[in-house]
């Protein structure tokens, strides 16, 4: 058994995503660590949320593989689950419950204690809309309600994607502050965004780019 | 239900212990991670078993359900007003109706639960929770179980209520109301765990309503058969055990297929 | 051979009209679905061309915009100079 | 950037194989079956009941079983490329679907045929007409569905799960349907079958049979080489060929 440091928490392995005839990324390999902070960068439709949707097991790559802790994900699929946080596009609120009620659910299903549910969604600036049906909500508030699971979350694999879209400055500020410190406590965050981080120090964030530059096989 | 659901939880906590010794084996670097990870699953153990999980989502689903009831009820009215349509159009001979009767009530059984599979997934997929389900650390065909029972709670079991009302209207002949009741109560659960894979199946699809139901009906005709095959049966006097007992099977036997298949078509339609 | 004639073969004992539908449905269907299918390749050879081309465009555009952004990029270091 | 070609040297190989193949197994499809049609047709005994309008059953028979066939064999294919993960296998069940979907037509309209002479109506809902049409639906439904994704990977997966749900059903409704046949009208009917068929009848039926099962075969391969192309576009062999045939 190596030792836990030498194996990665997460890596891809010569990723290949072909999307609607389209080459996205090739033979992409990535290791991240705990203690990492990556951005994927991009231009629209360059595959970031693809690359991301692959790394977290939603969608298969059409080749290459990705590994937890050096076992590939689909062996070990409970196990990685329970130690991935996803957040995609879509904040994943049912409009027909109340923003507690939301959060509870997403905690539980999630196998994480639904207890604090009311803290939790005062850190994301809606305390007071606890009991108010998330379809009287905006779509920022979707999405807040959705983010106070980081509060709580022990996973240690976070994977976001546009985690500031639709969120004040201030919120982003308290957001990338739990990036640090979700970093420090030996976790790793994998997001994309289009604005930089700004508390969050150049040289702490590992970057990865994806571009048009393999739209061919050609090239 | 409940048996088994404790048997699996039993399971699973011997599983979970096993590893975790595993784990603690192991060299760790005194890595955070390493040590919230035991401890998650220490609790995953307690907490959250496979009853858990699946009483989770039920309670969610029944929850929407009873407060966005349109989805209930309109697919009930549709139910009625397909079957108050076919005396209309045939004539109101007692005789002739209660001929046909059992066919018709089951033909628009299948057409309401077709109606109302639609939101089995579709709104969950919109709204990305769909996504979230199929990343947590349950087995899915469990989640899915769940949903698809919980569909059935919400459509087959008020379908099955109002049907004899119905059989009322069309003259049903008095011997066969028990063999309308069981066979429904047998039939409809296999009508939800069947259309869950077709919907599963054309979830990400715009316009897969008109697909769907040319996906699932074909599979629905063994169900019709033998369904209305019991209700005519009964109707002579006749012992029609044979034909629930291959309903039954059906059902056994979509129940345990069905969710596996509906488990991998979510993950080709959120791919 | 089972016929005097050939009007007697395309008679097939007054049941003629329904041999010949048979017949003549399946050999529709068969041949539509060959031509078809063969007609396929040469399509998909013409789509994925067509495809190339498309990309050959892009890609140009793309080195030409990569030249611009140099030729800037040495502007401004010649300005900072 | 050539390397990951390697690996992958599967679809170029077999489609250079299927090209090979095709003009023999043309051939061989176009021997037989003019061997076999020439031979129902002209020279094989009318049937003392039936007379002429039995010819239609070497044709109904054969599409009958083929249409049967061709939705295992498709079955076979998505069990491996949804287990195996192989791609190849998805191709050639893309391929099969249109050309049962075909045989299960024909066999339809071969059977309406020979019944209107027989019953006297064309259409009765005899056991084994019914589970045909049942089974068209249901290629039809896998047509469907593959031609509702864009993406052609997905739509093999996705109609991959719904031929093997319909595979596991294909049996059920079979029996179901035989059942509710004999319930509804006896025995009263003479299907459409065979009578205890002499030699000089059951000769030009297997050869008809080979013929149009290498028909089957040509088709599937036409296809099969088609989907190959349609799945490899961006790779440097499809580029190269598309260029070869184009020059």
């Amino acid at each position: 058994m190596p030792k836990q440091t030498s194996t990665p928490l997460l890596s891809a392995i010569k990723l290949t995503c072909i999307r609607e005839e389209r080459l996205l990324f090739d033979e992409l390999s990535v290791e991240i660590n705990a203690g990492d902070i990556v951005q994927v960068e991009g231009p629209n439709g360059s595959g970031k949320t693809s690359l991301l949707r692959i790394l977290s097991g939603l969608s298969q790559p059409y080749d290459g593989q990705v590994d937890y802790k050096g076992q590939a994900i689909q062996r070990c699929r409970e196990d990685f689950h329970e130690n991935l946080l996803y957040f995609g596009h879509l904040a994943g609120v049912k409009g027909e419950m109340t923003a507690e009620e939301n959060l509870e659910f997403n905690l539980a299903l999630h196998g994480n204690k639904t207890t604090e549910t009311l803290a939790y969604l005062a850190k994301v600036n809606l305390a007071g809309f606890e009991d108010s049906l998330a379809s009287h909500l905006s779509a920022g508030q979707h999405r807040r309600i959705a983010l106070a699971r980081l509060y709580q979350s022990k996973a240690p694999i976070w994977i976001l994607d546009e985690p500031f879209t639709a969120i004040d400055k201030q919120g982003v500020a308290s957001l990338e502050k739990l990036f640090s410190a979700h970093a420090e406590r030996g976790g790793c965050v994998i997001l994309t965004t289009h604005q930089d981080l700004i508390s969050i120090k150049p040289e702490q964030i590992k970057k990865i780019t994806l571009d048009y530059s393999y739209d061919s096989a050609f090239d | 239900m409940t048996l088994k659901a404790q048997s699996a939880q039993k399971t699973e906590t011997s599983a979970a212990n096993i590893d975790s010794s595993v784990v603690r084996d192991i060299v760790i670097d005194s890595t955070a991670v390493e040590n919230s990870s035991v401890d998650n699953k220490a609790q995953l153990s307690q907490q959250f078993s496979y009853r858990h999980a699946f009483m989770l989502v039920l309670k969610r689903d029944l929850t929407i359900a009873m407060r966005h009831k349109d989805d209930i009820i309109n697919p009930l009215l549709f139910f009625v007003i397909v079957i108050t349509l076919f005396p209309l159009g045939i004539g109101p001979e007692a005789e002739t109706l209660s001929r046909i009767a059992p066919g018709i009530i089951w033909v628009a059984a299948l057409l309401a639960t077709l109606l109302s599979l639609d939101r089995l997934f579709k709104s969950d997929h919109l709204d990305g929770s769909l996504e979230q389900m199929l990343l947590s650390p349950h087995p899915i065909f469990l989640l899915v179980l769940a949903k698809i029972f919980a569909h059935w709670l919400i459509t087959g079991l008020p379908l099955i209520l109002i049907a004899p009302l119905l059989a009322v209207l069309l003259h049903l002949d008095e011997n066969s109301y028990t063999a309308l009741f069981l066979t429904l109560l047998l039939g409809t659960p296999v009508l939800s765990l069947l259309g869950a894979v077709g919907v599963a199946l054309t979830v990400g699809i715009k316009k897969g309503g008109v697909l769907l139901s040319l996906l699932v009906l074909p599979l629905y005709i063994p169900v019709l058969i033998f369904a209305t095959s019991a209700i005519d049966t009964a109707a002579l006097g006749l012992p029609y055990s044979g034909q629930l007992a291959i309903i039954a099977a059906l059902f056994f036997g979509s129940l345990t297929l069905a969710p596996f298949a509906v488990g991998a078509a979510l993950k080709v339609s959120t791919n | 051979m089972q016929f005097n004639s050939f009007s007697d073969f395309i008679n097939m004992g007054g049941y003629g009209f329904y041999v010949w539908l048979s017949f003549g449905a399946t050999a529709l269907i068969l041949t539509f679905l060959l031509i078809s299918s063969k007609a396929g390749h040469q399509q998909i050879i013409n789509q994925i061309a067509k495809r190339k081309q498309r990309e050959d465009k892009l890609r140009q555009a793309r080195e030409l915009r990569k030249q611009q952004n140099e030729q800037q990029n040495k502007a401004l270091n010649e300005v900072t100079e | 950037m050539w390397k990951w070609l390697h690996p992958y040297a599967n679809p170029e190989v077999s489609y250079h194989f299927t090209n090979k193949l095709l003009p023999w197994l043309s051939a061989l499809a176009a021997i037989f079956l003019s061997i076999g049609l020439v031979w129902a047709l002209l020279f094989a005994p009318a049937d003392y009941q039936q007379g002429h309008s039995f010819r239609i059953f070497y044709v109904h028979v054969p599409a009958a079983s083929l249409s049967m066939g061709i939705y295992f064999a498709m079955a076979i294919a998505a069990f491996s490329s949804l287990v195996w993960q192989l791609k190849l296998a998805d191709a050639s069940a893309a391929a099969m679907a249109p050309v049962g979907a075909a045989f299960t037509a024909i066999a339809l309209i071969t059977g309406a045929a020979w019944g209107k002479p027989m019953w006297g109506t064309w259409w009765i809902w005899d056991a084994r007409l019914t589970s045909e049409l049942i089974l068209l639906f249901l290629y039809l439904g896998v047509i469907a569905l593959h031609n509702a994704f864009e993406d052609k990977n997905l739509a093999g997966k996705a109609a991959g799960i719904l031929t093997l749900v319909g595979v596991i059903n294909i049996p059920i409704i079979k029996y179901s349907v035989d059942w509710w046949n004999t319930l509804h009208q006896g025995s009263t009917v003479s299907k459409l079958g065979k009578p205890s068929m002499s030699l000089d009848m059951l000769w030009p039926f297997i050869i008809c049979f080979i013929g149009f099962s290498l028909l089957v075969a040509v088709i599937i391969c036409l296809r099969f080489r088609n989907e190959i192309l349609a799945r490899n576009s961006i790779r440097p062999w499809v580029r190269e060929l598309v260029q070869k045939h184009n020059s």
